[in-house]
């Protein structure tokens, strides 16, 4: 089915359950952000995309692969926003259509090493796949 | 004093010293850790989507079964005790996650989040206590400089995790220093390891860690200990920089408690 | 008792508010376009310590479906003391009542100061769905006030 | 019978939008006694009040309601209009359609079903009303000011001037407040001392004004009028009247090792002191907790060192107890405590200060002797970083929802000041938003970037960090969306300003209502700014809101001026609507007594006729001087002997029936 960028912004408010609109672009979320670099659209922008209904551009985005869920933009924000929390539901909306793994069984070998723990590839695939 | 004990996958596999460690000192200190029956994988990270029920199940189980023995559960790996406590946090007060979650499991009576969640190092503070803990060592790691890494995972979001103060934590600098050592307080100590970001981020994640490393290394830390195996590997494996060796607190424990030598 | 799917039920809620607090917490619900139903109507009074529990023995006499007394927080009444006499007296008021077959849930004391306008909405629109869920109140109906 | 008239306002679109006024009309002049009903567009106007006045007149009205806006807001407004028009002014009742109904209500039909039924309440009512003759009390023609900073300066200075004899209790040892902490002053950069000195002098050298140092509120009773306050004046241990403050005591005494409170504890102070050299008044106290000689029992050092024998450890706390007309509240701010941003690592670098730390360093009288150091290794920094909204527009529960409005104009005065006497300082400044109204801020705050360089970057910092013997700044440009990572020698942290902690206890003490985040409520937001809503009660200064120093002297003239307007009157008007007893109902239980916060009710042996018996019993007499009018007595009386004046027993009852029918 498909959906409208509006229609999918109400999915990703709905299920990450933030208020976009409690926002005050202040960017503290940003600047705490050990990902920022990597990223192309970066937390703050997160927010006001999904405000602006711009959600395409967030599914393209190579943001929700950087993301490492250290809840630092949550912890620090002075408005309560939760962006890590709008930046999973993106990337749920990916890997939960047909072909939007990011990470696959047959790639897992060639990056295994001896000492790497289970719960890397565990969440890894959680994070990563359907 | 007998907890319910929830050891998560890793420390049945790559981390096994961790679990032997923290079992041995646990029995040395006067509590037992009973580990609970048929456990499964708490899925490692925290599925932050309300629409995500099935995932925060293997989560509930283990908090039931502490339930139904009465006991607290006790953790030692930050990304279970993460998991876990967000997961009792749920059911205690998202009503919609609450009700499916209990629909699915189809339990005898309902669970709404009555279990406590303790990781080891706060059954260390808070029930055992940090003066008697000290007390009991007989092998002080007198003249070490230790930094305390406490990553992201135990500290964040405080709202629930509920640990420590997220911006500068003492839990883990009053462990060491009850264990005769040096506690070393450095910036980045609450800074992200890369986590799960290692598997295919290889240079995001080296970047971090170099990061922590000469942050350490800048505030005069020798070696770093840890709760967690994931900020373990990649704090050994990942970067470029200078590596301070790492270690799992339960090893410090229990050498400073004289049941191993170094 | 569930009238939920009665789309006629209009309850008829008497809010006593205190002159200093509440009164002026609902003034600032008004001010701020906080709605909640017109089910309540308010009387002004000017401190909780005078609602008499004759009063809401009467409105439910009368017919009401719910009263609600709201006054100033404890330590904040104007004159000093008189929400405490409010809190005793309606503690008792409402046990009674309860014990007589009017659900606790159609009395409410809340106390709202003159800053908490987005209280008074809320907790409006709170017991108005409340007495939605609990319907018609019949037990101390009159039936000769019927008219 | 009464005769009534109703008048529903349109309030312009205000309440005719959403409530159908003729339809009020209608079904109001159909209620018993009735006889005039009408609607107008502005009922509060002249034209609205005159139509009032002609109605009473021709259709000989005994009573009016008017359906408009809350009873605050016009009540006075229409009990005047009735008494020009010849009746009580008792005789009116407000239906509150504005508040209450037209501005929460969407649905016409809904609204309108609404106003109706208030307004047949207030028909009910007024139909049992009773003409009410309001009494007087007096005014004692004396104020209490509450605080010793410049709000509360300025604030008594412009009563004294006008006549009246003012107090001012100040709880430390001088007055100045926080102002006299200050460097210098934006927009003009004039030295704070320069131009607070010869205001504190003026104050104590004002024979209309005794200042209560090192003293506390301790109890207040009373009312509008005729406040009584009890004023503890704490143990200063120095004799006031033999002390010449000659300052040999502070030298001399061996304990140096308290932290300044005047320097934000960035050094030490002596354990007799005064905070600071310009203090009034220039008599030091001896603060017990740190003195060897209090703790010991040893020492005694200041008392051989005085050639005065001022000094007294005997000294006992002293209670005065005084009566006040009228009593201004301000306290004033402190900074919020910032143990829970440890993101910016104030717990941890000493090199990470608080704007209010940063006055204190660049004032000459401060601990550096007003050099720019670093505090840890007392180098002159290199570059430095200030952060904004430290703590402000926070909905976390860290912090303050609210702007603290004063940061940016000083961020943008210590960035100049800076720059100008440091060139080579590199200074950055970390905004959200640069907040600027007032007459001559953003010309400032422009120069500052301008003339003097100071580079502003929009984007909320994330960390600050140590590195080797520098800290580590991490935030973003969010213009062009770029990481910053910027190594600098001093962080500046635009802390949050919240009400000084007391000011709870003192509300409670006055009956003043306090806001979610401390701060006094004002009796109107915007028209009645300076007064509390409890009569005889002032707000003067920050205790109100946040404010800079301007508006803060603005604002005590404000409260200065009310003040007066209330001292000069010989009587007040008391509030008729006191309680009354029916002397042949009551019998002399004392519940109403025992109830009663005023202490309003006595009780008298009075000769009562009961259905032609005549006998002497004992009842309860209300002296309606002392009365407020709660009404407390009137629930717990078990015979129904009591009652409320304007707010009887049947008239709420009718108003209930009205609501129920």
């Amino acid at each position: 089915m498909l959906r409208t960028e509006k229609e999918q912004a109400e999915i990703i408010k709905e299920i990450s359950g933030v208020n976009t609109k409690k926002c005050m672009k202040c960017g503290k979320c940003s600047a705490s952000c050990p990902a920022y670099d990597e990223m192309d659209i970066r937390p703050h922008q997160f927010v006001s995309y999904v405000q602006n209904g711009d959600i395409n551009a967030l599914l393209e985005s190579k943001s929700i692969w950087k993301c490492l869920s250290c809840f630092a933009c949550v912890e620090r924000c002075p408005r309560d926003v939760k962006p890590a929390r709008l930046i999973e539901a993106v990337r749920l909306m990916v890997i939960r259509q047909r072909g939007g793994n990011y990470l696959t069984p047959n790639e897992v070998p060639e990056l295994l090493d001896e000492e790497l723990p289970q719960q890397l590839l565990a969440s890894a695939f959680r994070k990563y796949s359907k | 004093m007998v907890y319910s004990y929830y050891p998560g996958c890793t420390l049945k596999n790559k981390a096994q010293d961790l679990d032997k460690y923290a079992r041995m000192s646990a029995e040395a200190l006067g509590f037992t850790l009973e580990e609970i029956e048929e456990w499964q994988c708490c899925g490692a990270v925290y599925p932050q989507a309300s629409d995500e029920i099935a995932t925060k199940l293997s989560a509930v189980r283990a908090l039931n079964s502490a339930k139904e023995k009465d006991q607290d559960l006790v953790t030692l790996c930050s990304a279970c005790h993460h998991v876990i406590k967000r997961v009792n946090d749920d059911m205690k007060h998202v009503e919609d996650i609450r009700t499916r979650a209990n629909n699915y499991l189809e339990l005898e009576e309902p669970y709404e989040g009555e279990t406590q969640v303790l990781h080891f190092l706060e059954v260390l503070r808070d029930r055992v206590g940090f003066d008697v803990l000290k007390e009991k060592v007989t092998n002080p790691l007198t003249g070490k400089k230790i930094g305390a890494y406490y990553g992201c995972m135990l500290l964040r979001p405080s709202s629930v995790m509920a640990f420590d103060d997220p911006e500068n934590p003492t839990i883990m600098e009053d462990f060491i220093r009850a264990l005769g050592a040096e506690a070393v307080v450095y910036p980045y100590r609450n800074e992200c390891c890369g986590g799960y970001i290692s598997l295919k981020e290889k240079a995001l994640a080296g970047n971090l860690v170099d990061q922590v490393m000469e942050s350490a290394a800048d505030k005069g830390a020798e070696e770093l200990i840890t709760a967690c195996p994931l900020c373990l590997y990649n704090l050994k494996n990942s970067g470029s920089a200078k590596k301070l060796p790492v270690h799992y607190i339960t090893e410090l424990l229990a050498q400073a408690l004289g049941l191993i030598t170094e | 008792m569930q009238v939920e799917n009665n789309k006629e039920f209009r309850p008829k809620i008497v809010a006593f508010c205190c002159n200093w607090c509440s009164y002026a917490g609902a003034d600032l619900a008004g001010s701020s376009r906080l709605a909640y139903p017109a089910d309540v109507k308010i009387i002004r009074v000017p401190c909780s310590c005078r609602v008499n529990p004759m009063f809401i023995l009467r409105a439910f006499q009368k017919g009401a479906d719910g009263v609600i007394m709201c006054g100033c927080h404890p330590g904040d009444c104007h004159y000093t003391s008189g929400n405490y006499y409010a809190r005793r007296r309606m503690t008792l008021l409402f046990s009674m009542l309860d014990y007589l077959g009017v659900e606790n849930g159609r009395t409410r004391v809340e106390w709202v100061s003159a800053a908490e306008g987005v209280k008074f909405s809320t907790t409006m629109n709170e017991f108005v769905a409340k007495i939605h869920s609990l319907g018609e109140n019949v037990r101390l109906e009159d039936l000769r006030c019927k008219n | 019978m009464q005769r009534i008239g109703v008048f529903v306002c349109h309030c312009g679109s205000n309440i005719a939008a959403t409530v159908d006024v003729a339809r009020v009309v209608e079904a109001a002049a159909k209620e018993p006694g009735v006889v005039h009903a009408e609607d107008y567009q502005y009922m509060c106007s002249e034209a609205g009040q005159l139509k009032i006045r002609e109605a009473i007149k021709e259709k000989n009205l005994t009573g009016i309601v008017v359906c408009s806006c809350s009873p605050r807001m016009h009540e006075n407004t229409f009990r005047q209009a009735a008494e020009r028009a010849g009746i009580n002014p008792y005789m009116v009742e407000i239906a509150n359609i504005r508040e209450h109904c037209s501005w929460i209500h969407k649905d016409m039909e809904e609204a309108t079903e609404k106003a109706v039924i208030l307004a047949r309440a207030a028909i009910a009512k007024v139909t049992l009303n009773a003409p009410l003759q309001a009494g007087t009390s007096k005014v004692v023609k004396r104020a209490l000011v509450i605080g010793g900073g410049i709000a509360g300066i300025q604030t008594a200075l412009d009563i004294a001037d006008a006549g009246y004899e003012v107090d001012i209790v100040e709880k430390t040892p001088s007055i100045g407040g926080r102002m006299s902490q200050l460097d210098k002053t934006f927009p003009t950069l004039d030295c704070s001392a320069c131009i607070l000195t010869p205001k504190m002098v003026e104050a104590s050298a004002h024979e209309k004004i005794t200042i209560y140092t090192y003293s506390e509120v301790e109890k207040v009773s009373g009312f509008v009028g005729d406040f009584t306050v009890d004023i503890r004046k704490k143990a200063r241990s120095v004799d006031m009247s033999k002390c010449t403050g000659c300052g040999v005591c502070q030298e001399k005494c061996p304990s140096k090792k308290a932290p300044s409170e005047f320097n934000r504890g960035l050094n030490t102070r002596s354990a007799i002191y005064t905070p600071f050299a310009q203090a009034i008044p220039n008599v030091p106290v001896i603060d017990r907790e740190n003195c060897i000689k209090f703790k010991t029992g040893k020492c005694g050092v200041c008392s051989k060192v005085c050639q005065a024998g001022a000094i007294d450890y005997d000294q006992q706390d002293e209670i005065v107890t005084q009566n006040y007309g009228a009593i201004v509240v301000a306290t004033g701010f402190d900074t919020i405590k910032l143990d829970e941003y440890d993101e910016y690592s104030y717990s941890t670098s000493p090199d990470v200060i608080t704007s209010l730390e940063l006055e204190r360093i660049m004032n000459a009288a401060g601990p550096t002797k007003g050099h720019l150091e670093r505090m840890s290794d007392h180098k002159a920094p290199k570059s430095m970083v200030f952060i904004q909204c430290v703590g402000s527009r926070c909905a976390d529960r860290r912090g303050k929802s609210y702007c603290s409005k004063i940061c940016c104009m000083y961020t943008a005065k210590h960035a100049m000041l800076i720059r100008d006497k440091y060139p080579d300082v590199e200074v950055t400044v970390f905004y959200i938003d640069v907040r600027t109204p007032g007459k001559n801020f953003d010309e400032f705050y422009r120069r500052a970037v301008e003339e003097y360089g100071v580079n502003y970057i929009k984007g909320q910092v994330g960390k600050v960090s140590e590195k080797g013997d520098k800290l580590l700044v991490q935030g973003v440009d969010l213009i062009d969306n770029k990481r910053i990572l910027m190594e600098t020698d001093m962080v500046v942290l635009a802390t949050a300003i919240e009400p000084n902690k007391d000011v709870r206890k003192i509300a409670t003490m006055l009956t003043a209502s306090i806001d979610t985040n401390n701060f006094l409520t004002e009796s109107h937001a915007k028209l009645r700014p300076v007064e509390s809503p409890t009569a005889g009660i002032f707000l003067s200064g920050v205790c109100q809101g946040p404010k800079d120093i301007p508006e803060t002297v603005a604002q005590a003239g404000a409260a200065a001026v009310k003040v007066v307007g209330l001292l000069a009157k010989d009587h007040l008007v008391t509030n008729p609507c006191v309680a009354k007893s029916n002397e042949l109902f009551c019998n002399g239980c004392s519940s109403c007594e025992k109830v009663c916060p005023y202490g309003a009710i006595s009780y008298e042996e009075k000769e009562v006729n009961d259905h032609g018996i005549r006998e002497t019993r004992r009842v309860a007499v209300v002296n309606s001087a002392l009365c407020q009018g709660c009404g407390a007595c009137t629930v717990a009386c078990p015979s129904g002997a009591m009652d409320l004046q304007g707010f009887s027993n049947r008239q709420i009852l009718a108003e209930v029936d009205a609501i129920c029918k």
